[in-house]
């Protein structure tokens, strides 16, 4: 065996992971705090690669303020979203308010597409083709960005969810809103905080994964799945989970693809989840639910 | 006694990680019989009654239900034996009517599936008939009749505590595990629930019953058994476990007094 | 302190409580008391802010309340420690200690002594620190329950059915507490289906029934009360 | 059953019988059988997301097994009818029933996620098994469906595949009118509202989801079967997740847990796409805001309005609105 | 002007992940259709009048379309079948009831049966590769080359097509790796295919951002050798995307955008002043399909009459914006092939 090949593959896996790792935790986040399976994150990571793409091209920025302008941006929408889509609907079944998060998603995608354009566009970063070497190691300096902002916002946003009281209001909020209204959570704000901190996180993703293929109002279905899967396996509302997860999917398909089939790796991604999942029902870290 | 008890335990024990919840408890039940269990607040009493009801599986011990061995065995089949249960916290299909509720609970002892349904078969049209006399009579014998067709979670905390006792009751058990019925009512309505449990029993079914309210427990019950830490401290009449001195001191209090 | 006047409730098209007025003097403990059914909670959750009254007002301290926010209710010293106990089944006994305090008024006691105090309350609850809360036991919930209130910093302090689940020892203790409470200052309004206790520890009681306050009266009086003996006390 | 279904019912049911001959115009036609075949799998999805109570992410994927199940017997055994429907039947359900036993002990979003992987999983085989499948391009020149086979009567024109769909979706919904008035009915109900409580009432949890998934699936299968000989063509983007969202949408905004809902829903799918197309770049745009207006003014689903105009809805009325 | 419009039925992928190819193909249509409008439209003063559906690039999308077409609003012919997938399902529809022009798939089977009324502009697959192929032999000077491959039924062929070709001709073929058409990162592939160190590595993409991923990341892998871009796939939008990364790299295709057909000029200027996307090669076809239709119903005096229709574009060469077109009798077209490099940034024709 190639160790090289092996340790190139376990590298770019581990880049991919991440960027997975950054689309699961918004939704990990709104789906352990508001219970809401948020079909359309994945669109609220695509308006961050567009919103990048367009601050860079209308505002003239270089690509770090773009990302930063569209992360905010985005995360003002946060607000939108969430009065329009989710505030109104919070007392319905589960399936109703994923069933606006669908209508949501698909507005957005049709509408990016309406006003975006269909064509597909490229966010210019200046690390997109600038290469790292270690060894005979080849990463690209925005796949190295990519693996430490992953990082870094992973271990803050770990630390705020933990610690901070707003953190505690949003665990308390998940477990029993009533209860939480009670002990005096406000809970509109939480929800506005959650959708805010979601849309960033997945804003930021865009902005981030934008530039290392093309864009297109689409790209946001196949990153909600992703997300998803990563969220599951690492356990609902785990956010350690959500990183141990999401790397390990992007390692297992790396190699997968690398070792065995590119077009089965995915499939075989699906096949250890299930494995997972059946082994854990809870993901790798989540909580066993009582029943 | 010849007849076998409908319920045995023996040396039954169920540890949660360090904390053993309850240790080593023996208990029979006759036929017919109410037996009260009572105990301070984390005896160990509900974990005791998931363990009898196979919600979880015991860490020791066994117990029988009318003569088989049924340790461990899943709830559905407990309840299928013969067994059912209320929950200390208020376990219910919220979404459901009233009477869609108790409906359900006569999935026990109805048997035309399906098929008589699609063909409306005359078995089914009986059946059904039936189950709709059942389903109004446990309401009515919880006095919530008139409230029929209301979704179960617009009903107040007590009338959600009676449609629990009409939901067992509606299963026809031999055997009915009671974890708090009287929580969420007042004195008053305690006596009436001492009323219906005693009508409960006169349709031959046993009573296990846990319950901190003392008129209740003194009201009804045969027997009364003491979990304390785990253990179980006293079992013997109701008079008996009132004046002894360790029951009081752990659990009554002032209550002794009144009781 | 509190004044309800004509307040009117609805569930959807169903309405609960019609023009119900009440009032609880500064210091004062007062019951409500009625079967089950009659409106108690929702007249508790009404106040706390939970629901919205179709008509009616409800102010705390002059200053209208009925339009406001449960959190920002709580931030008065209006708090309600609920029926069902309602608790975050997956955060520890002390994080619950801890988010009780989340809108605490800052007067009186410190964070730090009151945590001290529900723990003297009841010991369990440090005993059981970092136990989830969905694991404890019945009783041992309910006073979490009430410890997570008190870490409110209450002035005007609203139980419902707060002897719920509790063993005859533990209700002593609590009857004890709410006393002591009500003898330090604190505002009590107090649902409660042992009645024979409520109307020890209150001053005053209302009777309702079927959403309507049909008696008003003074405990001790009520206490002695036919109708109410024969209704709710079952003697 | 309510004064106004019964006479509602016997009223609707001359109305699709009669439909196809209100007009000769065969493309409504093809819409009505497009109608009756999403009806028949919106139905079947809900007995789960409406009657167990899950959320099923791989739906698309027993339908496309019918499919392709109904097309190669068709192809390779000439046993294009009936024999290929319910061999479609067959093998979806056993598909459902060896998916559903192992994931079914889990609930919730994890066994939607466990569905939306073995649907990828049969997804990515259909795709690769080009031997069997033929790949991506899928499976052309399907034959009509006959009724043992080759030889002998077929349906081509739309209105015969219609009035077969419409008799399957019937037969269907009186199938799942019976089942919600049974006992199994109700056990199926217990266990959705809440499963603990329904087994301590003596019912086999597990048994039940199992028995209302193979169901589901099973039905599914029959309906791709259908569509395989309907269309002519089939390719594996018949279990594209497009497909499952299209499903759950009709389920969901018809009103889950009911029969009506899952027929609107569908109705309201194709209809809807339908009217709009002449809107050009604008058409899904539309349709999106309809639908989450829709979901957000009726969450019930369009069935609620029913329940809303005869005051039935008693929704609390909270604070913070 | 009071003269009812010929209605041209146009089957695209206007939403979706094919939504881009689409939208170039239809703007391709339009400019010439409103090219030919300017000059008087068809049959004496009827004028061009495209009817769009979107077929989402999904089969059964495109079934529902071809039968509205046909079957409610009466078009008068059907412009479509720009993915293999949707055009293979599509035909069984239009077989035998109307004049069915296909475009850009190239799949062989579209004509395998030779429908009636069925025409394929595009060159199939395998036409393509025995062009390529030579030019790769003769002048590229590879010894060994791998690919990278869309698994689809296009893809698997080309594949079979070069190993085959390239075979003869003595260069080794070290590995192929298929990608699966939802797809955005390709790096565990390209880092397999780079470890096999050829000389070139083959791109087959149809897809437009894939393609340009592909290109990229070729380079983002560090990878030396030369790239080779499929046949037919060259775009403006394209070469824009990639970069640095496309510079230098062949191609073959119909389209030659700096040939100097006077129609193709005329059309581009035409598109320039209705559309801001460049004009690319989809779009010629499509535009080749608009030229084509009005000269046959001119040449018949008929919209309808398929039969003669058909005869007549079987008949003889016609001149249009890609150069010469003849048709065989399954309706395959014959066009010129050229080959293109990518030059700072622009599609040229190599000249050899
Ligand atoms: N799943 C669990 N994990 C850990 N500890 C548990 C669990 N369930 C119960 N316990 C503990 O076991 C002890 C017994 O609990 P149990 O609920 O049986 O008490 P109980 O006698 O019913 O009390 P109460 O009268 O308050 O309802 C308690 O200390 C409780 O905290
Ligand atoms: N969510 C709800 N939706 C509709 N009706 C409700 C709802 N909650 C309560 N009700 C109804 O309002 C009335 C008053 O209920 P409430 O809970 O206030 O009674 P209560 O006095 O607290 O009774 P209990 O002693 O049983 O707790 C009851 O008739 C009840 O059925
Ligand atoms: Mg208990
Ligand atoms: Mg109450």
């Amino acid at each position: 065996m190639d160790y090289i090949v092996l340790a190139q593959q376990i590298a770019n896996g581990l880049v991919n992971g991440m960027t997975y790792v950054l689309i699961a935790t918004g939704l990990t986040l709104v789906f352990s705090v508001l219970h809401i399976i948020n079909f359309a994150h994945g669109e609220f990571y695509m308006l961050g690669a567009f919103f990048t793409y367009f601050a860079a091209k209308l505002l003239g920025v270089d690509y770090i303020s773009a990302a930063v302008i569209a992360t905010l941006a985005v995360a003002a929408l946060g607000v939108l979203a969430n009065r329009l889509f989710f505030w109104p609907l919070r007392k319905e079944h589960e399936f109703t308010i994923l069933l606006s998060s669908l209508g949501l998603a698909l507005l957005l995608t049709n509408g990016g597409e309406l006003l975006f354009g269909a064509d597909p566009k490229y966010v210019d970063s200046p690390f997109a083709d600038s290469i790292v070497q270690a060894g005979q190691l080849v990463v690209t300096q925005q796949r190295v960005l990519i693996f430490v902002v992953g990082a870094v916002i992973l271990l803050a946003l770990n630390l705020f969810i933990r610690h901070s009281r707003m953190g505690k209001m949003m665990r308390a909020t998940a477990q029993n809103p009533e209860g939480a209204a009670l002990t005096g959570v406000n809970i509109r704000q939480v929800y506005t905080v959650t959708f805010v901190l979601a849309c960033g996180l997945a804003a930021l993703a865009g902005a981030l994964v934008g530039p290392t293929a093309m864009i297109f109002p689409t790209v946001g279905s196949w990153a909600v799945l992703k997300g998803f899967i990563v969220v599951i396996l690492g356990g609902l509302g785990s956010i350690p989970g959500a990183l141990i997860g999401g790397l390990s999917l992007g390692v297992i398909e790396a190699l997968a693809g690398g070792y065995i089939s590119l077009g089965f790796a995915q499939a075989i991604g699906y096949a250890i989840i299930i494995i997972v999942l059946l082994w854990r029902p809870q993901g790798l870290f989540g909580i066993a639910r009582r029943t | 006694m010849s007849e076998t008890p409908i319920l045995a335990v023996s040396g039954l024990t169920k540890a949660f990680g360090g904390l053993t919840a309850v240790k080593d408890v023996d208990l029979v039940l006759n036929k017919g019989e109410i037996l009260g269990v009572i105990g301070p607040n984390g005896a160990g009493k509900t974990t005791f009654f998931n363990v009898i009801a196979g919600s979880m599986p015991p860490t020791a011990g066994t117990v029988h239900f009318k003569g088989t061995d049924c340790t461990g065995m899943r709830s559905d089949r407990m309840a299928r034996l013969g067994m059912t249960r209320t929950f200390q916290i208020t376990s219910l299909f919220p979404a459901l009517s009233v009477i869609e509720n108790v409906r359900a609970a006569t999935y026990r002892f109805t048997r035309t599936g399906w098929m008589g349904s699609l063909l409306r078969s005359g078995a089914w049209r009986d059946e059904e008939a039936g189950v709709d006399r059942a389903a109004m009579e446990a309401l009515e014998f919880v006095d919530l009749a008139h409230r029929a067709d209301v979704n179960a979670e617009a009903l107040s905390y007590g009338e959600q505590r009676r449609l629990e006792i009409a939901i067992a009751i509606a299963a026809k058990p031999d055997l009915l595990l009671l974890d708090e019925p009287a929580a969420g009512m007042n004195p008053e309505e305690g006596q009436r629930l001492v009323g219906m449990i005693r009508g409960i029993r006169d349709t031959g079914i046993s009573i296990l019953l846990v319950e901190h309210h003392m008129r209740v427990v003194m009201g009804v019950c045969d027997r009364v058994a003491v979990i304390d830490h785990g253990i179980k401290i006293a079992d013997g009449t109701p008079a008996d476990v009132v004046n002894n001195p360790d029951v009081i001191r752990v659990y009554l209090g002032r209550e002794a007094v009144n009781a | 302190m509190l004044e309800i006047s004509d307040i009117v409730v609805r569930y959807g098209r169903r309405e609960v409580i019609h023009d119900l007025s009440l009032t609880v003097a500064e210091g004062e403990a007062v019951t409500l008391v009625g079967s089950n059914g009659a409106g108690k909670t929702t007249t508790l959750k009404t106040i706390s802010g939970m629901l919205r009254p179709v008509s009616g007002t409800i102010s705390f301290d002059g200053q209208r309340i009925d339009r406001m926010e449960p959190h920002d209710i709580i931030a008065l010293g209006v708090v309600q420690v609920p029926e069902g106990r309602l608790l975050f089944p997956d955060m520890t006994v002390y994080e619950h200690i801890e988010l009780g305090a989340a809108r605490a008024r800052t007067d009186g006691l410190t964070f730090a002594q009151r945590v001290e105090w529900v723990h003297d309350l009841f010991p369990i609850l440090l005993e059981r620190r970092d136990q989830k809360a969905g694991t404890m036991s019945g009783g041992q919930q309910q006073m979490l329950a009430i410890a997570r209130g008190l870490m409110a910093n209450p002035r005007c302090l609203m139980l419902d059915e707060p002897s719920l689940g509790l063993a005859p020892i533990m209700v002593d203790l609590l009857e004890d507490t709410i006393r002591s409470l009500n003898e330090t200052g604190m505002t009590v309004l107090l649902v409660e289906q042992r009645v024979d206790l409520a109307l020890r520890l209150a001053k005053r009681g209302y009777v309702l029934e079927t959403g309507k306050v049909v008696l008003e009266d003074a405990a001790a009086s009520l206490l002695n009360d036919p109708r109410v003996k024969t209704a709710y006390l079952g003697i | 059953m309510t004064m106004p279904s019964r006479i509602l019912l016997p009223l609707v049911i001359v109305l699709a019988l009669a439909a196809p001959f209100l007009t000769a115009n065969t493309y409504f036609h093809h819409l009505m059988v497009l109608w009756m075949l999403f009806s028949l799998l919106a139905l079947s999805l809900n007995v789960i997301i409406g009657y167990i109570g899950e959320l099923s992410f791989g739906h698309a994927a027993f339908f496309g097994i019918g499919a392709y199940t109904a097309a190669l017997i068709g192809m390779n055994f000439g046993l294009a009818g009936i024999p290929g429907l319910v061999l479609a039947a067959i093998v979806a359900g056993l598909f459902g029933f060896v998916i559903g036993y192992v994931s079914l002990r889990i609930v919730g979003p994890q066994f939607a996620i466990l569905t939306l992987g073995f649907g990828s999983i049969i997804y990515t085989i259909t795709n690769y098994w080009v031997d069997l499948t033929r790949g991506p391009m899928g499976i052309s020149n399907i034959q009509p469906l006959g009724l043992w086979g080759e030889g002998g009567p077929a349906l081509t024109g739309a209105r015969g595949y219609y009035y077969l769909t419409l008799f399957l979706v019937i037969a269907f919904a009186y199938a799942c009118h019976a089942l919600l008035n049974s006992r199994t009915g109700r056990a199926f109900i217990a266990t959705r509202e809440n499963a603990p409580l329904a087994a301590s009432l003596g019912i086999d949890v597990f048994r039940i989801k199992l028995l209302g998934f193979v169901v589901a699936t099973a039905v599914a299968g029959v309906a791709g079967g259908v569509y395989a000989h309907y269309l002519t063509v089939i390719t594996p983007d018949v279990m594209s997740l497009q497909y499952v969202a299209a499903l759950i949408i009709m389920v969901i905004v018809g009103g889950r847990g009911t029969i009506a809902g899952p027929i609107i829903g569908a109705l309201i799918y194709v209809a809807l796409l339908e009217a709009l197309r002449a809107l050009g770049p604008l058409r899904l745009v539309i349709f999106a805001a309809l639908l989450t207006a829709s979901v957000i003014f009726l969450p019930g689903g369009i069935v609620s309005l029913w329940r809303r105009i005869t005051g039935e809805d008693t929704r609390p009325r909270e604070a913070a609105e | 002007e009071d003269k009812a419009p010929v209605r041209i039925g146009t089957i695209a992928p206007l939403s979706g992940p094919g939504a881009f190819d689409g939208q170039l193909a239809v703007e391709g249509m339009e400019a010439m259709a409103a090219l030919i409008n300017e000059k008087g439209g068809v049959l004496g003063g009827r004028k061009l009048e495209l009817v769009k559906y979107d077929d989402k690039g999904n089969p059964e999308e495109g079934v529902s379309a071809a039968k509205r077409a046909i079957e409610q609003d009466d078009v008068d012919v059907i412009v479509g079948g720009w993915f293999s997938s949707v055009a293979l399902t599509m035909k069984e529809v239009t077989r035998d009831r109307i004049l069915n022009i296909m475009t850009s798939t190239q799949h062989p089977n579209t004509t395998k049966e030779g429908h009636k009324y069925l025409f394929r502009l595009n060159a199939t697959s395998t036409m393509m590769s025995d062009t390529y192929s030579k030019f790769i032999c003769d002048k590229m000077g590879l010894k060994t080359i791998a690919f990278i491959t869309i698994n689809d039924d296009y893809g698997r062929l080309e594949v079979e097509n070069y190993r085959k070709l390239l075979g003869q001709c003595g260069i080794e073929i070290l590995g192929n790796e298929f990608y699966n058409k939802e797809d955005t990162d390709f790096t565990t592939a390209l880092t397999k295919l780079k470890a096999l160190n050829p000389d070139a590595i083959y791109v087959s993409a149809i897809n437009t951002a894939q393609g340009a991923t592909i290109y990229r990341q070729i380079k983002q892998t560090g990878y030396q050798g030369t790239t080779i871009a499929s046949a037919g796939n060259m775009n403006p939008k394209l070469v824009e995307l990639s970069g640095k990364a496309l510079e230098g790299v062949y191609s073959v295709s119909l389209y030659a955008p700096d040939s100097d057909n006077p129609r193709l000029k005329a059309w581009a200027e035409q598109y320039g002043k209705m559309f801001s996307n460049e004009p690319a090669f989809i779009g010629t076809l499509g535009a080749q399909a608009v030229e084509l239709i009005a000269g046959a119903m001119d040449e018949v005096g008929d919209a309808r009459d398929y039969e003669k229709l058909a005869a007549a574009l079987k008949a003889h060469p016609w001149d249009t914006l890609l150069g010469t077109i003849t048709f065989d009798d399954i309706g395959q077209a014959q066009q010129n092939i050229y080959l293109v490099q990518v030059k700072d940034g622009k599609i040229t024709s190599v000249k050899e």
